[in-house]
């Protein structure tokens, strides 16, 4: 355990090489993963560290990486793969919902499949089209699959390291405009795990949800609130699936009210989810219906246009507002 | 002096050992099987074949929700697996039922899918037999990465991934040549050209030369061979075997064969080709020439017709035992699999449904 | 317009049949749709009418078939593709997400893409591994896509009409067990379109939200709750997007409770986005939380236990049950 | 009587009309062009270079986004377009500016993708250049369609598809060649082998005798050109058109060049290879070899040199003004151009956001 000032970069860098060095059967492969360490360098140094055998560039053909991490899964290897940016991994999409998320199950747990897909993820660095999608939905609608997202530097330490551990497949999706986000750090696997979230901020007036790119955005949001009096509460999922009921009702009943944060288009997505299962079970806890802040549907717009799209601090107090202060 | 093109391109003509009228004809590249493997070889195709006509039956029956039979392709059924050691992986496919079975796995385990009971139902690592893939192609990328562990492992284990004619239309199909051949992964790729994508003819899939004509577009040996020949079969699929085990590299091979039924017993063939297009093939049968040949070799006696009988009497006995029984699944099940620790929600659904069966069961 | 007892089949069957007489820019293509008709017949006999170049068979390639149905829609053609079982639409995910639904986006409107992609959906056939799959809330987090699923061989035919009458490409979910349905039909165009949610049953006390293969269930469950003394009111969506917000929402107001039925798995789903967009605008006149009715978030069974994951009357019922009506 | 295997595998080795030195080889299947051609494709490459450089400046300056350049790979940027008609059309990917641009389209409009306005400038159909491409071989098959649906119109297009050594290894590569072949669809598929994709290296990608050696998998014939030489591949690509104008399907065309800078302003090339890789490319410049030849030939004078540079200063003019004015893309088209018709859905957030704007600026 160390303590360090680290870009969520870094502490991604550090996990995989942590967790290479831990365990020999961990393998890291994709696009230009090798020699120059990745498009956004997480994994810097690793080939010139654990050799051509362990992090390996491979040909450019998403479904065969995420299918090849299947097979070396099947037999004995925990393969790490990225995809290079996640609208990238659509390709690979087959592979994943029918292979990747069912072979556990397809077999009566006689086939695991210890894999990890890294996606850099969302938007808010400026990328031109199919650069920045949020894809978490697809893959939350999946039985079968796990899906994670780390928002602070010691999270996407820990929650990589656990997803490398953990004896099924992860979708685990990294903010990206996060990476050069830097934090003075333990490295540690003691944090909550998989399947945990956690309020990052307590408040009593309302309750903000969100994850990944988000959680940043809310705690600025509840920040601006404070010198406005009001508190609000912020929870980071940290794991989309499995969900963390318990944590998620426990807040917004201790608030009354609350507002879902995500970046991702709204319609049919993670965010409509979390209204709806805390709505089926907080229902007569609830004074006002759980707003939404999310991306508008339609395709993730073109540089100039990309803060249109984000959730931001004001849209948020907005939505609070919104709330039916007055009449409940 | 051999150009790269010769190295890597089939040969001429789909090499055959045995013709149809059981007629030896000698292949400077590829050697006559040993006798007793042929005679083995011989005994499985007839166990092959009757578990094929056995599982039709048992479709009439409805004790099989649907059957992809092998019918007419038994050679290459049983000659995938017999050129395989041990600790090799075989990767099949709906259609491949009788090497599976003829793999070792339990016959019973292995028709679980098509019987509805459950998606699959051998336990793949007990014989390194994947479970059955039914989307086209995909298993094939499955297949270099297992060969590759095993090369990581420092094992000289081979790879014997199976696919149709149609399914070489995939992408998948292509990525998993390429990997394998960019990682010299060691695996053969053998493709059952039947002739037939459901209903769709080859002349449909492709226009290349041959199937086997593919591998030169990713650096991979590709060879072809008559799919009804056990002989031939055993000498071109060993040879990739040997090749891929000795770290040569992945090895493409097309058998040439044809779908004589229907694609499964729900598909009606005579909407799209004429009973004159199959009689033929019913001519070079598989069985019918290597009997032949083995007879007029004088290898085959009445001894070992009888025994080959009697084990496919025995097999077809267990199947029709085996799927008399009614199993039904246990619905809690449904929610086991998923995860090595059931997440709260499933955890939930499960309780549902538990108590909903309660209910209306009481 | 004929009157006429068809299958939804049949009724499919007419619609290409009459959209590919009145243009003849319209083709149909993709696995076993020549001579075969395709699996399920719906192609039957097209090829014979219009000929190889209108109705044909490609090689075995998902992707393949989407993109070539792009490019042919750029120049001029309305191409109809079938998936022949939707979940073998998971190779093309790449083309749908990337293109399909992008293009006009993407060009400004300069290039649009009329095309339908058809695809046989969701369960209770007794079909293996894959044939089972229902894959509309992928499409439905898309933007840029159009969403259909009829629930009646009358809407079979008109939706199918008006979705290659589109301007845009429109994903065509066919609820695979209503195949074999019959009803007396007139096979006309006349009918509310692309967009709007109809009212298939009244009734005061709740409402059931349906679409696709779950409202014929959704009818049934009326039935046996007007036997019981309980009006229930049924909606089939018929589009998921655009979604009909105002004929639901006026739905729910009038009942103050309501189900939403679907077979698809739940979490994450259009079922989700239902839930959350109806409680966002009817909050106030809810009486009890939106309950769902959804098929468990596992892979979809095998044969012998699909039963369990198909919502049944019994299941709608209970759900009804616990609306809170005594309480309330 | 030539094989098939003859007739589909490309040339021994890539057709080279001028040398590095800007030496003349003859050819006995590919004429040298007419010499008023290589003197407008001279003009066209100074041009191509030049918007590679002055982009390059526009990225340095904020202006761009990002630049992924064609600098060192304008002869095949150029003569991608020179052998096309104008009812031709042409699928570039985001490498492709130079190409784009030489066929007429506007320059500005060319750059709204990487200046970040929106995602495609252009109207496609003006002159059927399709929008670029980021997706990897995604846009193979588009064009495979574009072919098709002209063929079934009657028209005798023909479609250039570009793409990288890198996008060969991704299924939509395989998709598209098979689609191509089995309808016969006027389709030129030309790759540009430039050694890398991003940081992989060509033989990370495949281990193929070449990348034109995938042709024969699919029935396409293969050829290869040298990517530095205008005349070779004007004379391969253009005898490439008019086989797939004449109605003989596909065509595969591989020209080997090299990526002189980064992938994008973005990468650091440093990371993954040495400069004296680099070094002897900057010999094989397809400028240099094209003037060498033409001096010689005594085709090209300084007249011909001058309105070259003349027509490249004024495009770098154009290119910096035009991409000086700041263009704010207006936020309500965020919502536009989805469907024909607005959804309630959109119009909705349309005015959410409209108030939102509006409160803000308030
Ligand atoms: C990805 C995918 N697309 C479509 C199907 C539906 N399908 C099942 S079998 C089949 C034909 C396969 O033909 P081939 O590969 O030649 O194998 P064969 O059945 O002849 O053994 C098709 C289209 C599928 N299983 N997977
Ligand atoms: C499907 C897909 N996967 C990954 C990427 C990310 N990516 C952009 S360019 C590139 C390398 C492409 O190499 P190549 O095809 O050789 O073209 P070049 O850039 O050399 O012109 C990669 C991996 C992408 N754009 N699309
Ligand atoms: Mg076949
Ligand atoms: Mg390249």
């Amino acid at each position: 355990m160390t303590h360090q000032k680290l870009t969520m970069a870094q502490a991604l860098n550090h996990a995989l090489r942590d967790a290479m060095r831990a365990d020999d059967t961990v393998l890291m492969f994709g696009e230009d993963v090798g020699a120059l360490g990745g498009v956004f360098r997480i994994t810097d140094g690793l080939t010139a560290e654990f050799g051509e055998d362990r992090c390996f560039d491979t040909p450019l053909a998403e479904s065969g990486i995420v299918g090849m991490a299947v097979g070396l899964a099947m037999n004995g290897m925990r393969p790490v793969v990225e995809m290079q940016f996640d609208a990238f991994g659509y390709p690979a999409f087959e592979q994943v919902v029918s292979h990747v998320a069912k072979m556990r199950n397809r077999t009566r747990g006689k086939v695991t499949l210890p894999m990890v897909i890294r996606m850099p993820y969302a938007g808010g660095i400026g990328g031109v089209e199919h650069h920045c999608d949020s894809s978490e939905s697809y893959y939350a609608h999946t039985p079968g699959l796990t899906v994670v997202a780390p928002a602070t530097v010691a999270d996407a330490y820990t929650l990589l390291r656990k997803a490398i551990e953990f004896p099924d497949p992860v979708i685990f999706m990294e903010p990206k405009k996060l990476y050069w986000a830097k934090e003075e750090v333990d490295l540690t696997t003691e944090q909550p795990g998989i399947g945990k979230a956690v309020v990052r901020r307590e408040g009593r007036d309302a309750t903000l949800i969100a994850y990944g790119p988000s959680v940043p955005i809310a705690l600025e949001a509840a920040d601006a609130a404070a010198a406005e009096g009001r508190q609000l509460q912020v929870v980071d999922l940290r794991s989309i699936v499995p969900f963390d009921d318990e944590k998620v009702c426990a807040a917004v009943r201790s608030t009354g009210r609350a507002v879902v944060v995500a970046e991702a288009s709204g319609f049919a997505s993670v965010s409509s989810e979390i209204v709806a299962r805390v709505t089926e079970r907080c229902f007569h806890s609830l004074a006002a219906p759980i707003r939404r802040v999310t991306g508008f549907d339609i395709p993730y717009p073109p540089p100039k246009l990309e803060r249109h799209q984000l959730p931001g601090v004001d849209r948020i107090l907005d939505a609070v507002d919104d709330l039916q202060w007055e009449d409940s | 002096m051999t150009t790269v093109e010769e190295r890597l391109l089939p040969s001429a003509e789909p090499v055959q050992l045995i013709d149809e009228h059981g007629a030896r004809h000698d292949n400077p590249q590829y050697g006559m099987p040993a006798a007793d493997a042929l005679v083995d070889g011989y005994a499985q195709l007839v166990v092959g074949r009757r578990i094929n006509d056995q599982a039709g039956a048992l479709v009439r029956q409805g004790r099989l929700a649907v059957y992809p039979s092998s019918h007419g392709q038994e050679a290459c059924q049983v000659a995938a697996t017999m050129v395989l050691r041990e600790q090799d992986w075989l990767f099949p496919t709906y259609r491949d039922t009788v090497s599976i079975i003829s793999r070792g796995v339990d016959p019973i385990e292995t028709l679980t899918l098509l019987r509805g009971d459950w998606h699959s139902g051998y336990d793949p690592h007990e014989r390194n037999v994947a479970p059955q893939s039914t989307p086209l192609a995909t298993q094939l990328v499955h297949a270099v990465g297992v060969a590759h562990a095993a090369r990581l492992k420092g094992e000289d284990t081979v790879v014997m991934a199976l696919c149709g004619d149609g399914a070489t239309s995939e992408g998948d199909f292509h990525e998993a040549l390429n990997f394998a051949a960019v990682f010299k992964a060691p695996v053969v790729f053998f493709i059952q050209n039947n002739e037939y994508a459901i209903s769709v003819p080859l002349a449909r899939q492709t226009v290349a030369p041959s199937l086997a004509h593919k591998g030169i577009g990713y650096g991979v040996p590709g060879e072809r061979a008559d799919g009804n020949d056990l002989a031939g079969l055993l000498a071109v699929l060993g040879q990739a075997v040997d090749k891929a085990r000795a770290g040569e590299g992945p090895q493409l091979v097309e058998a040439h064969t044809y779908r004589v039924q229907a694609h499964t017993n729900a598909d009606d063939a005579s909407r799209y080709r004429d009973d004159e297009e199959v009689t033929p093939w019913l001519e070079r049968d598989p069985i019918k020439r290597l009997d032949a040949y083995l007879t007029e070799q004088g290898l085959l006696e009445e001894a070992h017709r009888a025994e080959a009988t009697a084990a496919a009497d025995k097999i077809a006995a267990d199947l029709r035992d085996g799927l008399m029984q009614d199993v039904s699944p246990d619905p809690a099940e449904l929610f086991q699999h998923l995860y090595a620790v059931q997440t709260p929600q499933l955890k939930e659904q499960a309780a549902f449904l538990q108590d909903e069966i309660a209910r209306e069961e009481a």
